[in-house]
């Protein structure tokens, strides 16, 4: 039965699984050492406790905001970072808010929080009410997060995760009454807004390093080894791959239109296309407009 | 098994039009049967529950960590195995074969299991609205500051579900068309709240980054340093090109200079921020973008292969 | 210390209520204005129409598939996008199939584009487009990502179950016994997948699609350095951006487009193509005035304000 | 029929609307308040009519239960399996028990595992087509004209595409070079680079700004169209008597 599936290409599944075995090895190789690869300094992260330093000094509450995004690993990793933020405040007793968008993520960091209070030594301090749904709709959310540091003059503010439009909202709101910001977005449009009205601002996947950073937990250490090592090697095979096609490009064929002459290769003979957009088999579609 | 193993094991997954008509895994709607069997599925479920209350605390892990990773497995086979390009190919015609039978399977069981989430996410948002409910209650109960905010808060909340619902039964039982005729209370209540008020307040709550984009830029794009220079100055070229007006007369103004020269022709503004968006920012977001790919790759291997744990111990 | 600001340290620090202030005149009084302000259409854009009016790219009489995903908040880009989009299918007899992944809403909004540009039509003595004959409307399907994903593996199970009424029959038939869709079961069916869209879905399609049909977009400008990025790399053949997509859209359609080395795509001169794309147009070119200029002063200031001391 | 004065009602309620969530703008007052409370709680109602209206019904109940035959449409069978997504939505209330909160996880759990399993699944889909996209050719294959000229040959790569291409991947590596976090480097080039990165990242961060103002400014200009076109002139004004 020919022309029934997709050619899927031995590429992006070698690559797939090359990147996962790295990441995967590494963590093996982190657990060994217990974590001690090294990692440098990521200058947003040493904002974090100066930043709950000086809400405790005036008192006042520390928000965070795990983003909009629905549950996934970029809320997780969000609220890990949170669960560190938290257990520097739960030390000074400082009044945190966790604002959240969607129920999953409110019941996880919910759990974190709690938790976190609870390998503190002082659960009597947590305040269910600190770890609030705010609203499932986005802008009701910015409308109820605004109302809440404008209220309650949060002192210092961690904004990460997956934000949109909402997070100049925030962002400007935070610095209209003078609040330190540390963020990061996952979604790059909305980096620059960050850049724009935060302290400090974490550019794209340092989000991902933050926690490693933070908590030196071999899995997490180890992990980010091996996000570098795919990185290389998508530099390498870019790289590579910019000169196979330099290469094709100059290569000649006998063109079979006119006889004698040579042509340059055509898009999709060049080897790259071969690899990365291998032809599907011929498919005439059953009843489509013709 | 004439008809292979998946039409036997679980069609559940693979809700497809070709599936037997009729299986252990369905029953006809409105009989008693499908009742029946409705009623067991949740029996059994809320038993697995009592039985997870009930289990030893070292089971903990190792079962919490199975469902992440049967989740998980699906969307991994999905991706390892080859994808029909027709799945709705009658039965009698797909190409028999364990990896051919898998991977029908597969694609029929896409549109069942995309679904899990959202249904999940939908259950879980009760306990959202049970926590605003209870903040706003105990404020008023209290009479704690702003109280008659919370009043607001919740009164409306009960007039939007309660019109929500009347609006969308008069609908089941009316028709839509004869709704959007005749306007009853509900209409106007459903359309009012939702349309007039809760639209237009995202809409105005959205509109506001317009005046926070511009004291941000104010503020922000000043000429202090190399990096603030830079954002400054790529910030304004694409202004500028955003402006039809502009565009049109720097560029006749570069035409006027020669036409027919390239090298001048790439001096048009569109040119100009082509080249920068072209060479300079796409692969400035496509760097950012593998690492936030691989980021994103790499915190799913080890959700799924339980590496990392998330939540309390 | 003197408490007396000079002039250099105030505009430095201009309060922020009258930048606002100065702003929402300023778009205000522009509105007022009707000025057709010259475009120069960008190639994505010129793609995109090259892509809906080519006989080629899109034979007339054809169906597409249609995701709506915006709703009242984005309505000042995505509005416009929807209806010089459907003005466009419309004159070309082109039928769609009206679905969304990103809000319940969505389909509803789409439907009062449809209906006003129909009235638009009717005023003009042109065929209104008719329900289950011309388009169907497939609703809202909840969980953008799985949607998608199903849709790409398998269009016909995805959108199952959906019913619209026929004109003249009382009771919803399932939609695939329409003239629009009878012929569709799967994406690679349709010439053309389009995605009107105020979010990231049109990503989300990209990825999930992964070239099954060609796919075109009309997001607003925030996703359009995204978009472009995939414009680029092939994955999207045509795009329009923002409100500037817009009003090039319009031009085009009342210009036509003459690209050297391509065949020439028609205009739709004579009929209504300036649109709310143009009555935004002066507005965002006075506001994005104003932005410069508060830029420029808050520099200019900073310097001479050091230069002083 | 809908009544004759109910459009010019809605239009003014939805403009009191925005201005009082414009207030926000002057200062946080009491007004804006009242409009933020009525905000969260008409989002809170429409999330409680949502959930079941738009999405347990049409994904969940009725798939579970399914549909009789009727005028034109064939019956659907019921699927009874569904019905085991309740007891494991339930599962997440247990978040509020001291004791057993860990079976909240399960359908944490599951949720995790799905959107896991889908980053394998789509990485290669995504990322592919843009390596493949960043292996621009990097020789010239003609050298007859410098520029490129304004009506280029098909398929020739020219000596000024060449220097942009080698921009284009320098930018990149460049760029890739600052998200290194594992590698401690006292090589000069190495560093030079990484600033250069993140230098050439703040022009696509401007980038992205300028553009992104237009969809910010063309929002708001719509709501200002909102209230003072569709409200006041096209609104008001006939209703008191205007033209």
């Amino acid at each position: 039965m020919d022309g029934v599936y997709y050619e899927k290409g031995w590429l992006g599944v070698v690559f797939t699984l090359m990147v996962a075995g790295f990441i995967l090895l590494n963590i093996y190789r982190a657990r060994k050492t217990s974590g001690k690869l090294f990692i440098r300094r990521i200058p947003g992260l040493n904002a974090i406790d100066d930043s709950i330093g000086r809400a405790t000094e005036m008192g006042k509450p520390v928000l965070m905001v795990p983003g909009i995004g629905t549950l996934n690993a970029i809320s997780v990793q969000a609220l890990q970072i949170f669960a560190y933020v938290t257990k520097t405040a739960a030390k000074f007793a400082n009044p945190i808010r966790l604002c959240c968008l969607d129920p999953a993520v409110y019941t996880v960091a919910q759990e974190i929080i709690r938790d976190v209070y609870q390998t503190e030594g002082v659960p009597e301090n947590y305040d269910p009410d600190s770890v609030r749904f705010i609203s499932d709709r986005q802008f009701a959310f910015a409308a109820g997060v605004s109302g809440i540091i404008l209220r309650e003059r949060t002192a210092a503010a961690f904004l990460m995760g997956e934000f949109f439009a909402e997070s100049l909202i925030l962002a400007e709101t935070l610095n209209s009454i003078g609040a330190i910001q540390v963020a990061c977005s996952t979604e790059i449009t909305q980096t620059p807004f960050f850049v724009a009205a935060c302290d400090y601002v974490l550019i794209g996947d340092e989000f991902y390093a933050a926690s490693a950073y933070l908590s030196r937990q071999p899995v997490l250490v180890g992990s980010l080894v091996g996000q570098d090592w795919s990185k290389l090697a998508i530099a390498a095979t870019i790289l590579l791959g910019a000169l196979v096609n330099s290469a094709d490009g100059l290569k000649r064929v006998p063109d079979e239109a006119n006889e004698g002459q040579t042509r340059a290769l055509k898009a999709d003979e060049k080897m790259i296309t071969d690899l990365f957009s291998p032809k599907k088999p011929e498919w005439k579609p059953a009843g489509g407009t013709q | 098994m004439e008809a292979g193993w998946r039409h036997a094991v679980i069609p559940w997954l693979a809700q497809a039009p070709a599936a037997p008509a009729l299986n252990m895994w369905n029953a006809p709607a409105g009989t008693p049967e499908i009742w029946m069997k409705v009623g067991i599925a949740m029996l059994a479920g809320f038993g697995l529950l009592a039985a997870l209350i009930a289990a030893p605390t070292r089971l903990r892990r190792p079962i919490s960590g199975a469902f992440i990773f049967l989740a998980g497995l699906f969307w991994v086979l999905v991706f390892l195995f080859p994808k029909p390009i027709d799945s709705q190919t009658p039965h009698e015609q797909r190409p028999r074969g364990f990896v051919q039978d898998v991977s029908f399977w597969l694609a029929d069981a896409i549109p069942v299991v995309s679904n899990f989430s959202n249904i999940l996410t939908a259950f879980i948002l009760g306990l959202g609205v049970f926590s605003l409910v209870r903040i706003h209650l105990m404020r008023v109960a209290k009479k704690q500051n702003d109280w008659p905010f919370s009043v607001v808060l919740l009164v409306s909340m009960v007039a939007m579900a309660t019109f929500g619902y009347w609006d969308w039964k008069t609908r089941l039982d009316l028709g839509g068309a004869k709704v959007d005729e005749a306007w009853p209370l509900a209409a106007y209540g459903k359309d009012l709240l939702f349309d007039g008020m809760l639209q237009v307040m995202e809409a105005a709550m959205f509109s506001l980054i317009a005046f926070f984009i511009l004291s941000a830029a104010y503020r922000a794009f000043r000429i202090r340093s190399v990096e603030a220079t830079i954002l400054l100055c790529a910030a304004l070229i694409a202004m500028l090109n955003l402006m039809g007006a502009v565009v049109v007369t720097w560029d006749g103004m570069i035409e006027s200079f020669g036409k027919d020269n390239a090298f001048v022709m790439n001096f048009t503004l569109s040119s100009v921020a082509g080249f920068i968006r072209d060479n300079l920012q796409t692969p400035g977001i496509r760097a950012i973008d593998f690492g936030i790919g691989l980021g994103a790759l790499a915190m799913g291997l080890r959700l799924w292969l339980s590496l990392e744990r998330v939540g309390g111990n | 210390m003197a408490n007396e600001k000079t002039i250099w340290e105030k505009l430095q620090a201009i309060d922020r209520r009258v930048l606002y202030t100065l702003l929402m005149v300023i778009a205000t009084v522009s509105l007022f204005f009707k000025v057709n302000v010259p475009t120069k259409p960008g190639q994505p854009t010129k793609d995109l129409y090259r892509l809906l009016v080519d006989d080629e790219a899109l034979p007339e009489g054809s169906t597409v598939i249609l995701q709506s995903d915006w709703t009242q908040s984005t309505r000042g880009e995505s509005a416009g996008q929807m209806e010089a989009l459907l003005r466009i299918l419309m004159r070309r007899n082109i039928k769609f199939a009206l679905l969304s992944v990103a809000d319940p809403q969505a389909p509803l909004v789409a439907r009062n584009v449809i209906r006003a540009i129909n009235l638009e039509r009717k005023a003009k003595n042109q065929r209104e487009y008719q329900v289950w004959e011309d388009y169907v409307n497939l609703g809202y399907f909840p969980n953008a990502e799985g949607t998608s994903n199903a849709i790409a593996a398998n269009f016909k199970t995805a959108v199952a179950g959906r019913k619209e009424t026929p004109p003249g029959s009382a009771t919803p038939l399932d939609v695939f016994q329409s003239p629009v869709l009878s012929k569709v079961s799967k994406v690679e069916d349709v010439p053309v997948y389009i995605n009107v869209t105020g979010s990231k879905t049109s990503n989300i399609l990209i990825e999930r699609l992964g070239g099954r049909v060609p796919f075109a977009a009309l997001v607003t400008g925030v996703m359009g350095p995204e978009t472009l990025n995939y414009y680029q790399s092939g994955q999207v053949k045509g795009v329009a951006i923002g409100l500037n997509g817009v009003a090039e859209m319009e031009s085009l359609m009342e210009k036509g487009l003459v690209e050297t080395g391509k065949p020439e795509v028609k205009s739709f001169a004579g009929e209504t193509n300036y649109g709310r794309g143009m009555a935004y147009y002066l507005a965002l070119h006075t506001c994005l005035v104003l932005m410069i200029v508060a830029v420029v002063v808050g520099n200019v200031a900073m310097v001479a304000a050091r230069k002083k001391k | 029929m809908q009544s004759e004065s109910y459009p010019i009602i809605k239009l003014f309620v939805g403009v009191a609307c925005t201005v009082g969530l414009y207030s926000v703008l002057y200062r946080e007052t009491k007004f804006y308040r009242f409009f933020e409370h009525m905000f969260l709680g008409l989002a809170a109602g429409w999330a409680m009519f949502a959930l079941w209206g738009e999405t347990l019904k049409s994904t969940w109940w009725d798939r579970m239960v399914g549909s009789v035959a009727d005028e034109g449409n064939p019956a659907v069978p019921g699927y009874w399996a569904w019905a085991l997504l309740l007891p494991i939505g339930v599962m997440a209330y247990f978040v509020v028990s001291k004791k057993h909160n860990w079976i909240s996880r399960i359908p944490i759990g599951i949720i995790l595992g799905l959107w896991s399993g889908q980053q394998v699944q789509v990485w290669f889909t995504r990322y592919g087509p843009q390596m493949q996209s960043s292996m621009k050719p990097l020789f010239p294959t003609t050298w007859s004209e410098f520029i490129t000229p304004l009506q280029p040959e098909a398929g020739a790569v020219y000596p000024a595409q060449v220097i942009g291409n080698l921009i284009f991947l320098l930018t990149l590596l460049s760029a890739m070079s600052y998200f290194l976090f594992s590698f401690e480097t006292k090589s000069k080039l190495f560093n030079g680079m990484t600033t250069w990165g993140r230098w050439l990242l703040m022009i696509g961060f401007g980038a992205i700004f300028g553009s992104t103002v237009m969809t910010r400014f063309t929002l708001m200009i719509d709501r200002m169209y909102f209230v003072f076109i569709e409200f006041f002139q096209q609104g008001l004004i006939p209703l008191i008597g205007g033209r």
